[in-house]
């Protein structure tokens, strides 16, 4: 009788023997597995075991009324709840043909690129404690905190805000919250410097990040890379300037990219992307402080008897890991006949991990997975 | 979008750089800063907080509404016999409990919660051992969890509201147009009002369970929702075989028990009925209505039902349903009773009534009318020939206030003359009438006088004297309302006093007095007068709306003596069944004064009857 | 590579990308176009021809991402379909295809688009619906799994549950008390 | 009746350890032991479901669990605490049980949030395990989806009290009722379930075996285990286990 | 020297040298936070950690190899402490001379190694062999700098070191180059980042210590705390003068290890071909550079 985590060494005429890399093994992000074929320090073939986290949210959704899934899809994403939310939302008043309000979209905004500073900050901590440099990750996690709070705040809950409904959001935000988040961008900034200084300057770091688990654009086109990993290949795709939802087109912002494809490639859009979302929170903080309507939602049916008009839509939300897109079919019925989540990671996490995990170090798979920022509970579902 | 500097300008790395070993160094400045570390103890949580759950047990109504809509079925709801309960007014004794083994604090339930009775406080710590494990399970109240004084967090708000708390607008005719005639005055709901006001219904059964039919309102709703109107047709028979008159003038007990009417408009249950009846064709109700199962073939048991009003055809219609033969006498020239008689035509048009009626008949009910038992049919052929027989007579005759010179004959009742209006009968239509009454019946009769005021003399003189306080008075506040609109003049808080005759015979007007108080102490009907604040209001015509009585002189010596009788009526059982094995006794002249009730009776004896007889079936 | 940022020039590429395909339409006369909006069009096809349109939509007009291939389980067939995104027009074409229920079998297009692997395999460990030429059919979430493909409308999770696991019980001191008065949770 | 043996046989050694049979210093050095326990609790970083996103906050900066004695070990030979951060699907449950297998007592399982006591969120789903405490001994529940880092700390102060009192004793219960557990696993994954662990052999040396020991789903697994020849193979393995454990009564 | 007298040294210098290396475990610990912005572990906290792992009540153990493995790696430093001088105490510093020290420090890791092995995982297996590979190439600088110094002094006896440096100038500033060198290589040797490839977490789940449990991971928390005292003290002794009294030699200890613990938390692990890379490059060169300078004044 063997557990499946702990094997006896044998040693065959090859010299390889197989390493499970988790579910339970601090190198994995989240409760997943990659069963890696090792020779010495190289790694001969790797295959990912998914499944740990799979609650079969889609068969849940199609039990649940349209409204109850609200609560439902954050969820499926964990570090980054709010592009989930909003996908959903996009979809549902794509079919329903709703009018959302100026105001909710920006608000809606303001969500979705907090929760991107948050989870961009959360992905540095993980990518440094993967190579041992623990004190980034102790700083990323607690200035992502001072962000929870503003969602907390805001929104009522810290991780799960089931914040954004089809047609609006449910709470509006005082312009005294905004100079409070106003100050936190001020010394998230001034924090900028300090993550610059202890981290990416880092020659040790840079060291073990370049040329690590180099994705060309052409593979990464071809293996449907989305997100910073495909804008670090030098491809400036992005879906909220490239198939514009909410008010992005109103929005200032570049694209962040790097040419080199490799983690610390990766690393560096992301932190450039971070820079690039308070830019853009201080410019719908200063929407929202001009306007002064208080309409945050358009009027949608009572929740017990909704119907949504048959039919199916495709919706797109850039969330911090990559492409998300939700695939949305009703019957005309209370109850959504069929919800298809595409998370960026379903890519990241299996195929792209495999692929550039072959070959290379024992050392790098923790990073390669950290720095590709796959998020397991989106492949699982 | 004015152009916002960053303030700090952004750090250029380059992929190129290879980094410092030095710069890493300055970190070690954080040595001797102080760490972001939080005190041990928990912090108070933001304003709109999603904790543990709170619930006002005052404003709660044990609506389920938080039951239905919690995705995880989380709450559960548990009947508290403590609790005060008044099904008409809308509260049960039912309080939510929510399992947090199961709770998500979405705080859709705060949202959707109809009275605003549930909310999230601050507090959201709860720890256990396995041994109290029960814990999870807790009954909100207004303490909190641990009885710890923490504040609401999440709340109910208007922006947060996720039901929709205004009626659809319900088209009438303006007072200027329809004083004019006696044409129907609703219009009916258009398809979009009715699809969006039965939208709003949040299925928490509590009209069902105030109606006195126990009609079921939350499935025909649903069902027009559904845009599936037979459906909505059948649900409403079930119950209900007047529907095109309890969709027209249904008193919607219903309405005042709706959880939506705590925070906003109840749901139009009975417009939405209408609707339901209006738009399914009269050939296929009836063939709705045939298909429903008639649970025994004939047999050669019959049933006589004196009285062709509501609640004798309701008992009709459910017997031959149970497969009874069933014969109904009708002292009056067409069936309906007091629906066709004593309802204004601008509420309750007579050809939906025939609508109805004529559903009921195409059953197998058969109806004689102009057939007065005791005169055109004795009442012993009847007790021979039929097995059951039911008195559902109702109460046909005005009751009189027997205030001097009410004898007059210019001082009617208003049960008299409506349907001497229904009927096209003639008489003097007065230039100036008094109605005494504040109910209903002096509103149907104000509003109809004024409506024939209006055709010949093109100017409404009448005046509504009541008892009551304009708050008080029994008529609904559209009636009221709808009646000020027309012209119609309240004084309220007057008595009668006299009926003012001149010498010469002709009716000069009434004489009132102020009334202080309509009820003692106890609750009893014993007005208090001011007979100091004397008014006369003058008229040429007085109609006394203050209630009727019972005419059951037919039945004779013999049957009245073998009945018990208690003031004035037949004694009965809660069943309708009078001391005598094969008699019931039904409707208005038993019990209450709309139709829905006596629906609900006509319901309840027929159950009796059909008990009985299957009884006898078993004996023969 | 150079991608056009301008908001004319991707205009013009909508209007282009009509052109486009009402070409491959002419080719493939199986072939339903319906324009939703600028961004998003539908496309019925016939399954034979699908791989065909999608060789087509990737080499001449430059769809090269396979965003997601989603099934739908329509109880008496299935529905495949396959969402493709042009970086160059910004357009996202959605083709769809009805497959038969029994036996659900349907051919990969691993060879055309790589990601098809990852939805293929997640479509066959759901549904059921086997990918011929698919290069990992094995199980991937489902390994521990061995009842019906979960996702079928066939198959009712929620007895499942009640068949397979008990439920907390919870007999806290309120509920005794109330207990104890008559009172019982009824719902 | 009284001719019939009971078929109990080599399972008989329970040895009852009664508290009063402990003398002073016994007495003294288990107080000792118990608060030196509470004030060093390892946890396993093992985030099994997405309550785990609030251990980050917890551990780091903001919350710092160090300053209670708390740290985060990564493997579960290392750990005192396992941490059941939200649902766990069947897939998950099942290394969740071996990694249990592999703490050494004392061990304790922290429940967190709400889908490890009644299914939470996902009590429809047909992938996840629903009532926790059927598979494994619980110590200390957090109500919450998910608590939020004071609740999780406030959580593991109330069990460091519960261990410094010596009432946080489920693990022993774990080898005590292992019949039951056992059973209501092998429902949920076949009746060819069967760990590495040998929980009899273990129940028998550290003295915890109970009348609930075993019973018919241990007899099913033994049966498992000799039809399949599983003892014959590891049994090197095991002998060399056994002989040298030694841990304290 | 008296055999009682002797005899107490031998109990009191082991048992010192573990006090002590809990305060430097609990010092690496509370910088390690306050760098990482926070509050740290309470006062004993080192101490409760090593009790509770004594205490476990269930205890795995791989084979008698396994519990050999221990005992040598605990042995080996039990037996070092006391041939390291303290201020007042010199146990066998003068039977013993730094080589046999150097013998002593290496058995530890060996002993990890034995140990290790038996543990049948293969986390432990590549740890154990990253180790061995970290000590082929921090023992070069190490040794270098141990045979410059003593070239210098011109003897292998503590005590004399330290009292030729009481009489002319600490090593560190006669040698700063041989001290610098023998700075980095105590950090290898104390496998903290960047120099932590055996121990490594997110890699192969801190490799030796994977299937340790309860009295043998204590075993391993204990070893950590003498192997901190004993490389600070050896490199006091030879570079900062030793101990002339207690109030002198601790902060002395303190600073030493002070260094190594501040890097450790700003930078994050070398690869392990990077480590031998780095360590035969930077200080094995210095180390050299240093013994030509020694062997050329000398």
């Amino acid at each position: 009788m063997r557990a499946e985590n702990y094997q006896a060494v044998t040693h065959p005429e090859s010299h390889e023997f197989e390493l499970n890399f988790g579910p339970n093994h601090p190198g994995i992000e989240g409760n997943y597995a990659l069963k890696v074929r090792v020779n010495g320090d190289k790694i001969v073939a790797a295959k990912a075991d998914g499944g740990y986290l799979h609650r079969g949210f889609e068969k849940l959704m199609e039990g649940r009324l349209w409204i109850q899934n609200i609560a439902l899809v954050p969820r499926i994403c964990v570090p980054d709840p709010v592009p989930m939310e909003m996908c959903y939302a996009l979809g549902v008043e794509d079919l329903c043909q709703f009018e959302v309000p100026e105001r909710a979209n920006w608000l809606r905004v303001l969500q979705l690129e907090l929760s991107r500073i948050a989870a961009h900050l959360f992905t540095f901590g993980g990518h440094a404690a993967t190579v041992g440099m623990y004190s980034n990750m102790f700083w990323g996690i607690a200035d992502r905190d001072l962000i929870l709070d503003m969602f907390e705040q805001m929104t009522g809950g810290r991780v799960y805000h089931m914040y954004t409904i089809p047609g609006g959001v449910r709470r509006d935000v005082g312009v005294e919250q905004l100079d409070k988040i106003s100050d936190l961008l001020d010394y998230l900034e001034k924090r900028l410097s300090d993550y610059d200084n202890l981290f990416f300057n880092n020659k040790i770091f840079i060291q073990r990040a370049r040329d690590t688990g180099i994705l060309t654009p052409k593979q990464a086109l071809s293996w449907g890379v989305t997100g910073p990993n495909l804008r670090a290949c030098g491809l400036a795709f992005d879906v909220r300037r490239d198939d514009a939802y909410l008010c992005y087109d109103q929005i200032d912002f570049d694209i962040a990219t790097e040419t080199a494809g490799d983690a610390l490639a990766r690393n560096l859009v992301r932190r450039k992307e971070l820079a690039q979302s308070i830019y853009i929170v201080r410019q719908v903080i200063d929407y929202l402080k001009k306007d002064k309507s208080t309409h945050i939602r358009c009027q949608i049916p009572n929740p017990l008897a909704w119907k949504v008009p048959a039919g199916e839509t495709y919706t797109r939300v850039e969330s911090s890991k990559g492409e998300l897109s939700f695939y949305i079919v009703s019957n005309g019925g209370e109850k959504p006949y069929r919800v298809h989540v595409r998370g960026p990671s379903s890519m990241h996490a299996v195929q792209v991990l495999e692929k550039l995990v072959t070959g290379g170090r024992l050392e790098d798979v923790a990073q390669i997975m950290f720095s590709l920022d796959a998020c397991p509970p989106e492949v699982d579902r | 979008m004015s152009k916002i500097k960053l303030k700090v300008q952004q750090e250029a790395i380059s992929h190129a750089s290879k980094g410092s070993m030095l710069r890493p160094f300055k970190a070690l400045a954080f040595l001797g800063r102080k760490p972001v570390t939080e005190a041990l103890q928990a912090r108070i949580a933001a304003d709109i907080y999603r904790g543990f759950h709170l619930n006002d047990w005052d404003k709660c109504i044990g609506c389920s509404t938080c039951h239905t809509i919690c995705d995880n079925a989380a709450i559960q709801m548990v009947y508290i016999p403590d609790l005060p309960s008044d099904l008409l007014a809308g509260k049960k004794p039912f309080r939510p409990a929510i399992d947090y083994g199961r709770c998500c604090w979405c705080g859709l339930c705060v949202d959707i919660c109809p009275t605003g009775s549930l909310a999230l406080s601050k507090e959201y710590i709860h720890t256990c051992t396995e041994d109290h494990i029960d814990s999870y399970f807790i009954l909100p109240d207004p303490k909190g969890m641990h009885k710890q004084p923490f504040e609401k967090g999440w709340e109910k708000s208007d922006q947060t509201d996720l039901l929709l708390h205004h009626r659809q607008t319900m088209q009438q005719l303006p007072a200027l147009e329809r004083i004019q005639n006696f044409d129907e005055i609703v219009q009916g709901f258009t398809d979009q009002a009715a699809f969006e006001e039965a939208s709003r219904c949040i299925q928490c059964g509590f009209c069902h369970d105030a109606c006195p039919a126990q009609m079921h309102a939350p499935e025909y709703i649903r069902a027009i929702w559904e845009h599936n109107f037979e459906q909505a047709v059948t649900q409403i028979y079930r119950t209900n075989p007047f529907p095109n008159v309890c969709g027209r003038v249904c008193t919607h007990r219903c309405e005042s028990a709706c959880a939506m009417q705590v925070r906003g408009e109840a749901i139009a249950i009975r417009w939405l009925k209408r609707y339901a009846i209006d738009k399914v064709p009269h050939a296929r109700v009836k063939a709705l209505v045939s298909q429903s199962e008639i649970s025994k073939p004939d047999n050669n048991l019959s049933v006589a039902i004196i009285g062709a009003g509501p609640a004798g055809l309701t008992a009709a219609f459910d017997l031959v349903q149970q497969g009874h033969k069933v014969k109904v006498f009708e002292a009056a020239d067409k069936a309906g009773g007091m629906m066709r008689y004593g309802i204004p035509e601008y509420r309750l048009p007579a050809d939906k009534l025939d609508e109805d009626i004529a559903i009921i008949t195409s059953m197998g009910v058969e109806i004689v009318c102009n057939t007065i038992v005791g005169k055109d049919v004795s009442m012993e052929d009847i007790v021979t020939e039929y097995d059951a027989v039911l008195l559902a007579t109702g109460l046909q005759q005005g009751r009189s206030s027997r205030i001097p010179g009410s004898n007059h004959k210019n001082v009617y009742s208003a049960i008299e003359l409506l349907a001497k209006i229904k009927r096209q009968e003639d008489f003097i239509i007065p230039h100036k009438a008094v109605i005494i009454g504040g109910g209903n019946v002096a509103m149907d009769i104000a509003r109809s006088l004024a409506r024939l005021q209006q055709q010949y003399y093109a100017n409404i003189n009448i005046i509504v004297t009541t008892l009551e306080t304009k708050d008080a008075m029994l008529a609904d506040d559209s009636e009221k309302r709808e009646a000020l609109e027309e012209g119609i003049v309240l004084e309220n808080s007057r008595g009668p006093l006299e009926c003012m005759v001149c010498d010469d015979e002709t009716l000069e007007g009434l004489k009132t007095v102020a009334c202080l108080t309509v009820f003692d102490k106890e609750g009893r009907f014993h007005p208090q007068y001011d007979y100091t604040d004397e008014v006369i209001y003058s008229a040429d015509m007085v109609v006394e709306a203050i209630g009727q009585n019972t005419v059951l002189a037919f039945l004779g010596d013999t049957i009245t003596e073998q009945l018990e009788w208690q003031q004035g009526k037949i004694k009965v059982d809660n069943e309708g069944h009078t001391a005598l094995e094969w008699l019931w006794s039904v409707g208005d002249m038993v019990k209450g004064s709309d139709v829905i009730h006596a629906i609900a009776k006509g319901h309840q004896v027929a159950k009796s009857i059909d008990t009985y007889l299957q009884n006898i079936k078993v004996f023969s | 590579m150079v991608w056009d940022q301008d908001k004319e020039a991707t205009k013009d590429n909508y209007a282009s990308q009509t052109i486009v395909l009402d070409q491959i339409l002419h080719e493939l006369d199986t072939l339903n176009i319906e324009q939703k909006n600028n961004q998003r069009f539908r496309v019925d096809v016939s399954a034979e021809a699908l791989p065909a349109l999608l060789s087509l939509l990737k080499g001449r007009a430059g769809y090269t991402q396979l965003s997601a291939i989603s099934c739908v389980d329509w109880e008496d067939e299935f529905e495949l379909v396959y969402h493709l995104w042009s970086y160059e027009t910004k357009v996202l074409v959605s083709a769809h295809i009805r497959i038969q229920y029994t036996p659900a079998v349907y051919v990969s297009v691993y060879d055309i688009y790589t990601p098809a692997g990852f939805f293929e395999r997640d479509i066959y460990e759901m549904y059921g619906v086997y990918f011929e030429g698919s290069p990992m059919m094995e199980k991937f979430i489902l390994t521990e799994w061995h009842g019906p493909a979960p996702m079928l409308k066939s198959f009712d999770t929620l007895k499942y549950v009640n068949d397979m696991f008990n439920w907390q019980e919870y007999q806290p001191d309120w509920l005794k008390e109330i207990q104890a008065k008559g009172g019982k949770v009824v719902s | 009746m009284k001719d019939v043996i009971p078929i109990q046989t080599n399972n008989t050694e329970t040895i009852a350890v009664s508290k009063n049979s402990k003398n002073i210093y016994q007495q003294a050095i288990d107080t000792f032991s118990n608060f030196c326990r509470a004030r060093s609790l390892f946890v396993l970083h093992y985030c099994t479901g997405c309550g785990a996103i609030e251990l980050p906050p917890a551990m780091t900066s903001r919350f710092d669990m160090e300053r209670l004695g708390i740290q985060p070990m990564v493997t579960p030979r290392q750990a005192d605490i396992l941490l059941i951060t939200g649902y766990v699907s069947i897939k998950t449950l099942k290394r969740v049980i071996l990694t249990y297998e592999q703490m050494q007592g004392p061990k304790y399982v922290i429940g967190i949030c709400s889908c490890t006591v009644n299914g939470g969120m996902y009590w429809q789903s047909y992938a996840t395990a629903k009532v926790l405490s059927e598979y494994l001994p619980v110590d200390m529940y957090i109500a919450g989806c998910m608590p939020r880092p004071e609740a999780v700390l406030t959580g593991l102060q109330q069990l460091m009290k519960k261990i410094e009192k010596g009432e946080a004793n489920s693990w022993e219960n774990y080898f005590k009722r292992y019949d039951y557990y056992l059973g209501n696993q092998q429902h949920l994954f076949g009746d060819t379930w069967h760990t590495p662990t040998d929980i009899l052999e273990e129940a028998r040396h550290y003295h915890l075996y109970g009348a609930e020991s075993t019973g018919n789903n241990t007899a099913r697994l033994i049966k498992y285990t000799v039809e399949h020849d599983l003892t014959k193979l590891d049994a090197p393995l095991r002998e060399k286990d056994s002989m040298t454990k030694r841990g304290k009564k | 020297m008296s055999g009682q007298h002797i005899f107490l040294e031998l109990i009191l210098m082991p048992l010192l040298a573990f006090m002590i290396g809990l305060f430097l475990v609990l010092m690496m610990r509370k910088v390690r936070a306050r760098i990482e912005r926070r509050v740290g572990p309470p006062f004993l906290q080192p101490l409760w950690d090593i009790i509770k792992l004594y205490v476990k009540k269930m205890q795995i153990s791989h084979g008698v190899i396994h519990d050999l493995g221990i005992i040598m790696l605990l042995g080996g430093y039990i037996t070092a402490e006391v041939f390291l001088p303290v201020p007042g105490m010199s146990g066998f510093t003068s039977q013993g001379d730094i080589i046999t020290l150097i013998y002593l420090m290496m058995v530890p890791s060996l002993g990890l190694a034995l140990g290790v092995g038996q543990c049948a995982n293969p986390n432990g297996s590549i740890g154990i062999s990253r180790a061995l590979t970290a000590m082929l190439a921090y023992d070069i600088p190490f040794i270098v700098v141990i045979a410059g110094a003593c070239l210098y002094y011109g003897t292998t006896d503590l005590t004399e070191i330290i009292a030729l440096q009481k009489s002319q100038q600490w090593g560190l500033l006669s040698m700063p180059i041989l001290a610098l060198a023998g700075l980095i290589a105590i950090h290898a040797m104390l496998g903290k980042e960047p120099f932590e490839i055996y121990v490594a977490p997110a890699e192969i789940a801190t490799g030796p210590m994977v299937e340790m449990s309860g009295k043998y991971l204590g075993s391993l928390f204990v070893m950590q705390c003498l192997q901190i005292y004993t490389i600070t003290v050896l490199y006091t002794s030879l570079f900062l003068g030793g101990g002339y009294t207690w109030f002198d030699f601790i902060p002395k200890l303190f600073l030493v290890a002070l260094l190594p613990v501040m890097i450790t938390v700003i930078f994050p692990r070398y690869k392990t071909d990077d480590v031998l890379r780095w360590l035969w490059k930077w200080p094995t060169g210095l180390a050299l550079l240093g013994l030509a300078i020694v062997v050329l004044q000398g």
